[in-house]
């Protein structure tokens, strides 16, 4: 292998590393502040990737039903809960955020359903199509678990995997996509010759973990989902529902997914079901990053990306077996540095 | 009249109904194939061998708390190495089922070895990925039709008959499942299952019994691989075709899926959830196109739903539904034992003079910047009951925690019968002769008071995992139940001796905690704060107990607040305030202590 | 119209009976101390009535019912609980904890300004730290910490769960001088401690918790001086009932 | 253990068998879900398309089910099939590994099967085996000629990490002796990839005379393209998995030059009009396209139409000699295939003559085609 080459696989590796950087993000994110492993998290991304290439087709996309019939349920739980809990005042304001904010959208794509839309407007209406998917689905699937071990989460995560990837495949067909890129070609930077596609992703990426950064250090709201992640006792007593940091996590990682969903539709392709793989990369580097640090699941993510790119040279037919049994040294060398700290000790009570 | 003649006619009732149920049960499933059609017989073979995989799983998970995406690679293991074996080396099925065993042995042995150190979510993650790898290296061999799979395997013959129809593979896979269903019972039920209880939620309480979880881990993950092996085999020649895509990590998930819908808290789960979910994903591909939907697309939308509904509903699974309307298989009747018999401290009794049996010397313990115990020394002597008083956060538990092993001093030494201690891991005390009660009461709230007690003996016990089993440690659990309820009897919970331990009030637990050290023959007990939450009244029987004990021969160290309570018993006291020694001496003298007054009722003068 | 009502209050622990039929009421404006021994239920008590455990009975604050309302509403409330263990955020910083301490509030930013103010007057040492992160600072440090996040809250009512615990003496007399200042911010505090004496020296009105039931109760002064008090926990007999 | 009782009553209120009604009844198996629906989903939908509701007054029911890509669920589905439904005859399944496991059973139990991955048992157990789509191993034929007429060396392959990068790559080289070459490379990727670079540099380090991919449907895209964007040279062939809708429309120019080999219903317009197949093949694609959406006819799902049509004229013959639902007709429908003789289908032309040899085609299976103008076209 000469240096250009590693210099190729060395930008591959940083583009799917950046990738997965953003989805290991959503993962940390989610899981500290829920403690659910979201099995289901690489689906929004296909939801939001097939989304974009119907919207572009002039096609309606069928996340607005989707997204119709989530904003119904979760309204319908939510009115419950509140007249169970004798706050019939609140209903008012369950309208606006459990119902008319998500059906907005899927109004507006009804309505434009069948034009071929400006690049940016389908952009737009991709982005507000999926993310309210994932904070609807933490209320009527998760919120209700919400004490359930990691274990059941988990499981749950993975059947609503099975679920919305079957909404998919009846929604946008078996057949993989890919959009038209939004970028093509290589950029000459500082004499180097950097593909358009790994300087977008790249800039996207690091655009989004400095707003999570800013985000988390300055705004309440930020402040709010940390305490809830460090301390839930803590947070519930200074009046912060961990119910609403649930829901937070999760339209934050929406955010995350539809996100990445555009920027990696036009690169590969993808599938109804592609969600559990390019879910699962993600997920190897929020490992790498023991699910509880921002900056190592970034750099893990990074690395993961790195070493499926020359694995994927040196021996292509072992590159997913390489990928994956990287995590055993990392989990080996986390647990050797953290084998001092007491181990956390769980009881169970009658 | 004595305790074990109190319900003799209840417990014959319950086995029966018990025995009726399971025979009626193996009888109508034995008698099945016989009005069934084929599809359905393939489809209950199916339910058997997806069964067992999940059976591993709920041991592991259910019992030792550890969880693995692995279940299927390990099937995958069981039938590509037996494929091989009678493909390419045409060699019989069963010598396929010996080497498939034998490799997913020291597969699991070498992935246990590495990874069931780590503790919380290190190891179901790293299950993840050996999953991924090894299914993904079955597509890799050439040999063996790589991706495609390949086809041709032979049927299994026993006694020169072919199990090569699915109404014959029925007879095979069911007894089989029922065979692992009895043994997987019988083994919860033995020492190595107790000692698999006490993993439950943590290693602390078994490390203090004298159990290894790594040990207990490492059996059960080894088990669990080799049920989904046979599992796999089975598998493998019955379908007479594999291919790696039977072996994914979807199928992973789905005895996880299986093991999570059934739930992980009994061996019935396997059943239930492996049932259920195969039996009603087939519901659901007969009913859509009645209703006229699209098969396909729809029938996981359906089943996602479903699944989700019920967890929802029962987050432990169906099994636990099931419990209340099934008799539970019955546990062995009491021991007879005589109304003056009473428990013999062997160990305790063998030494009767008052020499020192525990010296502390110079210890100290700091978290981080904290000095949480300065500078400890005092000497426990023999016989008598000794305490370790002093307000909330002086170090008592950590002093306490040193001792038994638990933690590990920053400096200083502690010696007991003459040998220094200080590093020795907590589960090698209770064989040298130190048992203990913790603050925060850790029994097994699931289990009898029997169990949780028969748990103090472990140490005492020999029977391993292949006498649980096969129910060969008969005799030895015998004599230990009779120890365990002697210890019972001493305590005063002899008479609730089958009773769940869940439902006794704290008082009772913590004396049941006593009993379960007392279980361990042990020559000094270490009871951390035995009268906290307790009643007046039950703290005076704990009193009476603790001088019982006393003049038995035993050596008590005890941690407590109340002094109500340690004035009257003990013979010595050590008062220990902001980690440091503030003052020792008879109960009297500490009650005239100044000193001792002001560091317990504070004030602010 | 009192501040807290508790009636018929009792929490099981599965089988176990932690606390049994406890009642009583507290007026607006007090400190009220619950003291007793270990594992009498003091915990058990002010946990419940701060909703992070489930119980039979009735509580209500100012005058309505707040059975149906979970932790985070009653701290929105006004009923703000600091529990033994303080449950700082410790990673974060003091100032990031004090700020949270006001995250449920919405009278303003104008007002959570002034009440920071307040709280750093009240603990200089915390002005000293603002920047550090709440899990390096000394025990003392994180009771203030822990403090100073509920008076974020703006609370009516402050529960303190054995502020006391595990803290050196000068220390000790630190806190209880702080939280005896409270009354003048119109805070009414409901003190468990076990510090029988140093808290009766704070309180207006004390209450014996035993073995999950009220065993007796007075005004501070009077239980001071009862000899009984002694014995209830250095042993011998109950404390008497001293009527109010 | 008290767990029988109810698992035993809910399996034996579920599994009751329904009634069996005569009519012709023809099973379907398809990877409606999991990683082959791809393919399963066009062949199902040509599958109904092909059969017409009523054989000579006799009613034809489809039932369709689902394998999810899962061997032991199409085994499964198969046994359900036979034993409950008492199917005359079972079209599918769609991948490979499902193949070869069905074809075990179907034969087992003497019902002929038309295949949606092309399998064969060996050792003169294909009897009830009618392998519609032919093998890759007769399909590569044009381009084995036309390397072979290039002077192709050395070939590098490029192909998914799957059972069809398995069955192309043996079909490249199960003609390398005769074709004069040899396989220098063999590189894998999955579906799902986002990148192919690593392969790619690799392959084109062996500096190969040609490239063959065994990829298929849109996720072929990213193999051909990454070639072409590294500045490979010479002739790229690909596997008749390409020929989906939108495998032409992703790749843009990048494909322009690249070869495939196919049946007609790639280039119908470029046939001659004598050529029997291009009027079957004009007529299924303006029928489905009516049915299914513009553009939607493809390869895959010409192989579900040529099943269907095949079986339609076997029925027709069968329905003379035996009753529907009975073992005799199954096996009439097997002889009936065998009597049909050079059927055009949008594929090929199928002849099923030979008991022992499943497949239906002869070396004439495909064409040479490549893309020019953004088209399939006939190579000269």
């Amino acid at each position: 292998m000469d240096f250009q080459i590693a210099a190729i696989l060395f930008q591959d590796g940083v583009l799917t590393g950046a990738v997965y950087t953003m989805l290991a993000l959503g993962f940390v994110l989610v899981f500290t502040t829920t403690r659910i492993i979201f099995a289901s998290y690489g689906d929004l991304i296909a939801f939001s990737a097939l989304t974009l290439h119907a919207l572009q087709k002039g096609a309606l996309p069928g996340t607005v039903y989707l997204l119709m019939v989530l904003a119904v349920l979760a309204t319908v739980l939510e009115v419950v809960s509140a007249l169970k809990q004798g706050t019939a005042r609140r209903i008012p304001g369950i309208l606006v955020i459990w119902l008319v904010l998500p059906i907005l959208p899927a109004t507006a794509a009804l309505m434009v359903g069948g034009m071929i839309l400006p690049a940016w407007i389908s952009l737009v209406l991709t982005i507000a199509l999926v993310v309210p998917i994932a904070p609807l689905l933490y209320r009527i699937i998760f919120q209700p678990i919400e004490t359930a071990s990691t274990l059941t989460l988990l499981i749950v995560a993975v059947v609503l995997h099975y679920a919305i990837a079957g909404l998919a495949l009846l929604f946008f067909g078996p057949e993989g996509i890919r959009t038209a890129p939004l970028f093509r070609g290589t950029w000459d930077l500082l004499g180097f010759q950097m593909q358009a596609q790994l300087v977008v992703v790249v800039v996207t990426a690091i655009i989004l973990a400095t707003a999570l950064a800013v985000f988390f250090s300055k705004t309440m709201t930020g402040k709010a989902l940390r305490a809830t992640a460090y301390n839930r006792d803590g947070a519930r007593l200074v009046g912060i529902s961990t119910r609403a940091s649930g829901s937070v996590a999760f339209a934050l990682a929406g955010i995350i997914a539809a996100i990445v969903g555009i920027l990696v539709s036009s690169n590969i392709t993808v599938y109804y079901d592609s969600g559990l793989m390019i879910g699962l990369k993600g997920f190897v580097g929020a490992v790498v990053g023991g699910f509880i640090s921002y900056p190592v699941a970034a750099v893990g993510s990074l690395v993961v990306g790195l070493v499926e790119s020359y694995a994927s040279f040196f021996s292509s037919e072992y590159k997913e077996v390489i990928v994956f049994l990287s995590i055993i040294p990392v989990v080996l060398f986390r647990w050797l540095g953290a084998r001092h700290e007491p181990e956390e000790e769980e009881e169970e009570t009658a | 009249m004595t305790i074990a003649d109190q319900e003799p006619i209840k417990m014959d009732a319950r086995a029966s109904s018990y025995m009726a149920v399971t025979g009626v049960a193996i009888a109508v499933l034995l008698a099945l194939p016989l009005f069934l059609t084929s599809f359905n017989i393939l489809l209950l073979n199916m339910v058997g061998i997806f069964a067992m995989a999940t059976l591993g799983l709920v041991l592991l998970t259910g019992s030792g708390g550890v969880t693995s995406f692995a279940q299927a690679a390990f099937m995958g293991l069981g039938a590509y190495t037996s494929a091989y074996v009678t493909l390419r080396l045409g060699l019989s099925p069963w010598l396929g089922l010996a080497a498939a065993l034998a490799l997913v042995f020291v597969v699991t042995m070498a992935i246990g070895y590495v990874t069931l150190h780590l503790g919380g979510h290190y190891l179901p993650i790293t299950t993840l990925a050996w999953a991924v790898a090894i299914h993904m290296l079955f597509g890799t061999l050439d040999g063996l039709g790589a991706h495609s799979g390949i086809g041709g395997l032979p049927p299994i013959s026993i006694a020169g008959v072919a199990m090569d129809r699915p109404e014959r593979a029925f007879y095979m896979i069911w007894v089989t499942l029922i065979l692992f269903l009895f043994a997987a019972s019988n083994l919860l039920r033995s020492r190595q299952g107790r000692a698999i209880a006490a993993l439950r939620g943590g290693s602390l309480l078994a490390e203090a019994l004298g159990i290894s979880a790594f040990r207990t881990r490492m059996m059960l993950f080894v088990l669990a691989g080799e049920l989904a092996c046979v599992g796999g085999w089975l598998f493998a020649h019955t379908q007479n075709f594999i291919s790696p895509s039977s072996f994914d990590l979807t199928n992973g998930l789905n005895i996880l899926l299986m093991s999570v819908l059934g739930g992980v808290g009994s061996v019935l789960g396997a059943l239930v959830g492996a049932g259920a979910v195969m039996v009603g994903r087939n519901l659901i591909q007969d009913v859509l196109p009645m209703l006229a939907l699209d098969a396909g697309s729809l029938e996981i939308v359906v089943f996602g739903a479903i699944f989700i509904v019920l967890v929802q509903y029962s987050p432990k699974g169906l099994s636990p539904l099931l419990s209340r309307w099934l008799p539970p298989r019955p546990a062995p009747a009491l021991p007879d034992i005589k109304h003056d018999e009473v428990l013999r401290f062997g160990r305790a009794k063998e030494h009767n003079d008052d020499a020192v049996i525990l010296s502390v010397d110079g210890l100290e313990k700091r978290f981080g910047g904290l000095v949480a115990v300065k500078d400890l020394s005092f000497d426990v002597h023999r016989g008598t009951i000794h305490a370790l008083i002093g307000p909330n956060g002086a170090g008592k538990s950590t002093t306490f925690d040193m001792i038994s092993g638990l933690q590990s001093p920053t400096s200083g030494t502690v010696q007991f019968n003459g040998t220094v201690v200080t590093h020795t891991p907590a589960r090698n005390m209770i064989a040298r002769g130190m048992a203990r009660t913790f603050q925060h009461v850790r029994i097994r709230p699931q289990m009898t008071l029997l169990d949780n007690v028969m748990q103090g003996a472990h140490w005492r016990l020999t029977s391993g995992f292949w006498a649980g089993i096969l129910r060969l440690d008969r005799a030895e659990e015998a004599a230990y139940r009779k120890t365990a309820l002697l210890a019972l009897k001493a305590v005063g919970l002899a008479d609730q001796a089958l009773v769940e331990a869940g439902t006794l009030s704290l008082g009772q637990q913590r004396q049941l905690e006593i009993a379960r050290a007392l279980a361990a023959d042990p020559e000094i007990l270490l009871l951390d704060e035995p009268a906290a939450g307790l009643r007046t009244g039950e703290k005076a029987e704990l009193a009476a107990l603790l001088s019982r004990l006393r003049e038995a021969g035993m050596t008590i160290l005890l941690v407590e607040h109340d002094m109500d309570f340690v004035m009257g018993l003990v013979d010595r006291i050590v008062v220990l305030d902001f980690g440091q020694h503030l003052a020792e001496g008879l109960p009297d003298e500490i009650r005239q202590n100044s000193k001792v007054q002001e560091a317990y009722l504070g004030g602010l003068d | 119209m009192s501040l807290l009502e508790i009636n018929d209050v009792s929490v099981n622990y599965g089988a176990i009976s932690a606390i049994r039929n406890v009642s009583f009421t507290m007026e607006a404006g007090r400190i009220i101390t619950v003291i007793g021994p270990n594992g009498a239920g003091k915990t058990t008590l002010l946990k419940s009535i701060a909703a992070l455990l489930p119980y039979s009975g009735s509580v209500a604050f100012q005058g309505r019912s707040v059975d149906r309302l979970d932790v985070q509403a009653r701290v929105r409330s006004g009923m703000v609980l600091v529990p033994e263990s303080r449950e700082l955020f410790t990673q974060m910083s003091v100032q990031d904890n004090l700020d949270l301490g006001a995250y449920a509030r919405r009278d303003g930013a104008a007002n959570i300004r002034r009440d920071l103010d307040q709280v750093y007057d009240l603990f200089p040492r915390l002005r000293e730290r603002m920047g550090q992160a709440a899990g390096t600072l000394s025990g003392g440090e994180r009771q203030m910490l822990a403090l100073g996040r509920a008076l974020m809250s703006a609370p009516r009512l402050l529960m303190l769960d054995e502020p006391s615990l595990g803290l050196a003496p000068i220390v000790v007399r630190e806190i209880f001088r702080i939280i005896a200042r409270l009354r003048e911010l119109d805070v009414s505090v409901l003190l468990v401690e076990q510090n029988a004496r140093a808290a009766l020296q704070t309180a207006d009105y004390g209450y014996v918790l035993e073995t999950g039931e009220i065993a007796g109760s007075g005004p501070s002064a009077e239980l001071l001086a009862d000899p009984m008090l002694i014995n209830a926990y250095l042993g011998g007999k109950k404390p008497t009932s001293a009527t109010a | 253990m008290r767990q029988f009782t109810l698992a035993t009553a809910t399996l034996a209120a579920v599994m009751l068998a329904g009634p069996v009604l005569a009519e012709i009844k023809v099973g379907v198996v398809h990877s409606l879900s999991g990683p082959a629906a791809s393919q399963g989903i066009p062949q199902r939908n040509a599958i109904e398309l092909a059969l017409p509701d009523e054989i000579d007054g006799e009613k034809v029911t489809v039932i369709v089910l689902d394998d999810a890509t899962d061997p032991a669920v199409a085994v499964r589905n198969t046994q359900k099939l036979i034993d409950g439904e008492n199917v005359d005859v079972i079209l599918g399944p769609t991948a490979t590994p499902s193949a070869i496991a069905m074809a075990q059973v179907a034969t087992e139990k003497k019902v002929p099967l038309f295949p949606g991955a092309p399998v064969s048992l060996g050792d003169d157990r294909d009897y009830y085996l009618f392998n519609v789509p032919p093998p890759p191993v007769k399909w590569i034929i044009p381009t084995v000629t036309d390397m072979k007429k290039r002077g192709v060396k050395t070939v590098g392959f490029l192909g998914f990490s799957d059972a069809w990068g398995d069955v192309t790559l043996a079909a490249l080289k199960e003609h390398a002796a005769e074709g004069g070459y040899e396989v220098v490379a063999e590189e894998r990727y999955a579906r799902a990839d986002s990148s192919v670079t690593g392969q790619v540099l690799r392959l084109i380090s062996a500096n190969p005379d040609a490239i063959f991919l065994g990829v298929s449907g849109s996720a072929g895209v990213l193999g051909n393209v990454a070639i072409v964007d590294r500045g490979y040279e010479g002739p790229i062939y690909n596997s008749n998995g390409v020929f989906n809708a939108d495998f032409l429309t992703l790749g843009g120019d990048a494909l322009e030059g690249l070869h495939g080999n196919i049946g007609a219903i790639a280039i119908p317009e470029s046939l001659p009009d004598d050529e029997p197949r291009k009027s079957v093949t004009l007529d299924f694609i303006r029928a489905y396209n009516a049915k299914y959406g513009e553009n939607s006819a493809d390869a895959i799902s010409g192989f579900g139409y040529d099943a269907g049509l095949l079986l339609t004229d076997a029925l027709k013959l069968a329905l003379q000699k035996a009753e529907p639902g009975t073992q005799e007709f199954r096996e009439a429908i097997v002889t009936s295939m065998r009597a049909l003789d050079r059927v055009p289908g949008t594929h090929s032309i199928y002849t099923f003559k030979d008991p022992s040899w499943p497949w239906g085609v002869g070396d004439d299976a495909a064409f040479l085609v490549e893309v020019r103008d953004g088209k399939w076209v006939l190579s000269e």
